[in-house]
């Protein structure tokens, strides 16, 4: 069950124009950063992307944006990035605001195959506009469907040519979720180890729902806000 | 008056011992700061952490580690990892006592504005509508009035809605207030040096002072 | 945030007449062997108990229906267990076979808060009769409610002060979603740890879903079918 | 006339590199000694793990390892342990190729009966509902008629059903058939010494025999 690629550019073969992709990370903490440098020397184009962040604009999705290869971004929060607002407001890019826990559970609804989940989230504000909502006990809650996605991206700490993810701390994030909601699943990895390495209890995402998986190089691992204390 | 750290300072005191707490972006992050020491509380961050710690020392920053503002922090003995699905079912399941955010508008029912401006670029609710919509105790911390001079506690809100019938309380630079659920604004507690009618004048909602109103301890 | 109590007896207080519980694991794997047994002592009767079985004639959830404590079975599977089937056959004891990934989705959407699920297990049998289905897409799901449960009651391999488990191998199946389907769970562990010695990466069920937790003991493991290989 | 291991070893056949494949209780569990060396394949027992390993040496039993059967297992390398919803998740998602299990009826439009006989103390369905509702994939290992020598291949199933429409092909000790997608048993394969005849004769449901019918290879 060798699911190893050389490349992020082996790994993304059959991307292609218009595609819904998913991609894994929270601000600028674990996402998949050679598949992004890959998609950019890909050329492909039209793009709708769903990842709870755009990046920033010189990294991460934000590159993307640079390059005019997305056409609709599916996120809970896109601040931070002045070309996304302009091609915002330019009409070039079109943006779908999600709750960041709806997003995170209507790909958990994709990975786990359920069509379709019930959260509170948004009831009473616009984003309840158009959508079927149903009273349980005597609180309301929206109906919101699974997400559809063709290929998923996601960044990991460790894996095998099995395709298992092991994330570390905070970068976990919506990567695991995203990589089960994909039809076909990217995993990039900063240390590809040997079937049998990983303990299978430390597990977070098994193989399964992995598809391709390749050794990354030179991460960057872009820090957003960089907040410290001072020793005493 | 109460400054920033102020407002921090006197919700500090409604975290209870046991306490799971949420602290949203801005003043709410502050709380952390005055917890008492030997209260047990852990932060959660819905990034997907239990056991948020101090920030980190000079050098010793770790891009894995953030929490749900992106500020690089550190954990505490006893944290927890998860992934999003989880932080947010642990929300909503109301695993979570007690929810901190700022706001834009509270309205005398209890609804929350605080993630889009008509005509500003909108960045997104992140996950505030989660949090405002599952959370059992919703403690709101923001300035009373906007920069223009005008209250934020208001009978409805103007702006674009975060969630309805959620907020518990407010603290705010001038007072401490419930929201009832039958509707309004019940004063609690006046800030060192403000009197009643300031708070009068600076609250456009339904106000309701039964008595007479102690000034906060912090 | 201390939750360990000193004994399962201290562990079980407050479960009382005609509650219903939530038991973890799978066949007699992963049960809370010490909960069981307190809970006898307790005497405590009338139960409603969800659990993916009920364990055998002599061990687990069959001594609690020996003790005559048990009104309510809801269970994917109840075979092996002589005394259950006397029961339900002279009308003591009743019974909800619920499929054993319905079963799992139900205790799941208790703990993320999600008030129903959609699965198509189910469809065109007898189990949807009088339920609520749905098509999506091409395909008919049936809507199942989550679980409400006073007290939950599972076994973990480690555990610490703030109830954050570890469970070992296959007898994590249903143990964290009992735990986090409970408004009270209480957890059994075969070896409490100082909070910071578990990894957080490695936690599979964060505290927050544990109100108590307590070291057990003696803990027998029984093995229901030893399927052995020899050895060449 | 194929005996267990037969029907098992045929099957094996169906399972293609690369596949995760979930085993059923009984002939199913055997396919696991016949999958030829070399192939790719990685069995998942829905109690929680991907990558059963054969069962343990004497001595090396595991009580916290098990299959769905309850019997004590081991792991191979690259194997991976999970709870029982995202189990579950997984195969409702689709992510299992092939699903083998028995069965005491399967009706000619693909209906599967195999949980429950009126009169009999009810067992339970455990796991079996919810794999024949989502595998893409479902081969049923079975005798062709049951002890009382009625056919078990029927136009529709008498016994309460586990899933319905959902059973693709059925391989018993005289036969291998596919269930066609607008009804009916087309024939595939004889076993070693039966005939067209036999097949007929122990089939109930409408049998669909179209040219001449090899003899299987196993």
């Amino acid at each position: 069950m060798n699911k190893t690629v050389d490349s992020p550019d082996a790994a993304i073969a059959g991307i292609s124009d218009n595609m819904v992709l998913g991609l894994g990370g929270f601000g600028l903490c674990g996402i998949p950063e050679n598949s992004i440098s890959a998609l950019i020397r890909s050329g492909v184009k039209g793009l709708t992307c769903i990842s709870n962040n755009a990046g920033v604009d010189d990294f991460g999705i934000g590159l993307m944006l640079q390059s005019k290869q997305v056409k609709k971004m599916i996120s809970s929060y896109v601040g931070e990035n002045a070309e996304f607002e302009r091609q915002l407001l330019s009409g070039e890019l079109e943006v779908d605001l999600i709750p960041q826990g709806t997003l995170a559970t209507r790909l958990m609804a994709a990975g786990y195959g359920m069509p379709a989940i019930f959260t509170p989230a948004g009831v009473g504000t616009e984003i309840a506009k158009g959508k079927e909502s149903r009273i349980f006990g005597e609180k309301e809650y929206l109906l919101e469907y699974a997400f559809d996605i063709d290929y998923s991206i996601v960044k990991a700490w460790k894996g095998d040519e099995y395709g298992n993810l092991i994330f570390r701390k905070t970068s976990r994030n919506f990567n695991p979720l995203i990589a089960m909601a994909g039809k076909i699943t990217i995993a990039e990895v900063e240390e590809m180890v040997p079937a049998g390495e990983l303990d299978p209890d430390h597990i977070h995402l098994p193989g399964i729902y992995v598809h391709r998986i390749f050794q990354g190089s030179n991460y960057e691992k872009r820090i957003e806000q960089r907040t410290v204390r001072q020793r005493n | 008056m109460l400054d920033k750290n102020g407002i921090a300072k006197r919700i500090a005191k409604e975290v209870k011992d046991g306490y799971y707490v949420n602290l949203g972006i801005g003043i709410p992050t502050l709380v952390a700061n005055y917890i008492p020491e030997g209260l047990n509380v852990v932060l959660q961050s819905e990034n997907g952490l239990l056991g948020i710690g101090p920030f980190p020392f000079e050098g010793e920053e770790d891009a894995d580690l953030i929490n749900a503002g992106k500020q690089t922090i550190t954990t505490l003995p006893g944290s927890a990892f998860f992934d999003s699905a989880m932080s947010f079912g642990m929300i909503r399941a109301g695993k979570v006592d007690l929810t901190i955010l700022g706001a834009m508008e509270v309205s005398e029912n209890g609804d929350i504005a605080n993630w889009k401006i008509p005509g500003k670029m909108v960045k997104g609710m992140g996950g505030a509508m989660d949090l405002v919509a599952s959370a059992k105790n919703i403690i709101v911390a923001m300035q009373h009035v906007n920069k223009a001079g005008e209250s934020k506690l208001l009978p409805t809100c103007s702006l674009p809605l975060t969630g309805i019938k959620c907020v518990k309380k407010i603290v705010t630079e001038l007072a401490v207030l419930s929201v009832l659920p039958e509707g309004g604004f019940q004063l609690l507690e006046r800030a060192p040096g403000v009197s009643v009618d300031q708070i009068k004048s600076a609250t456009a909602g339904k106000l309701i002072i039964e008595g007479e109103i102690p000034e906060m301890t912090i």
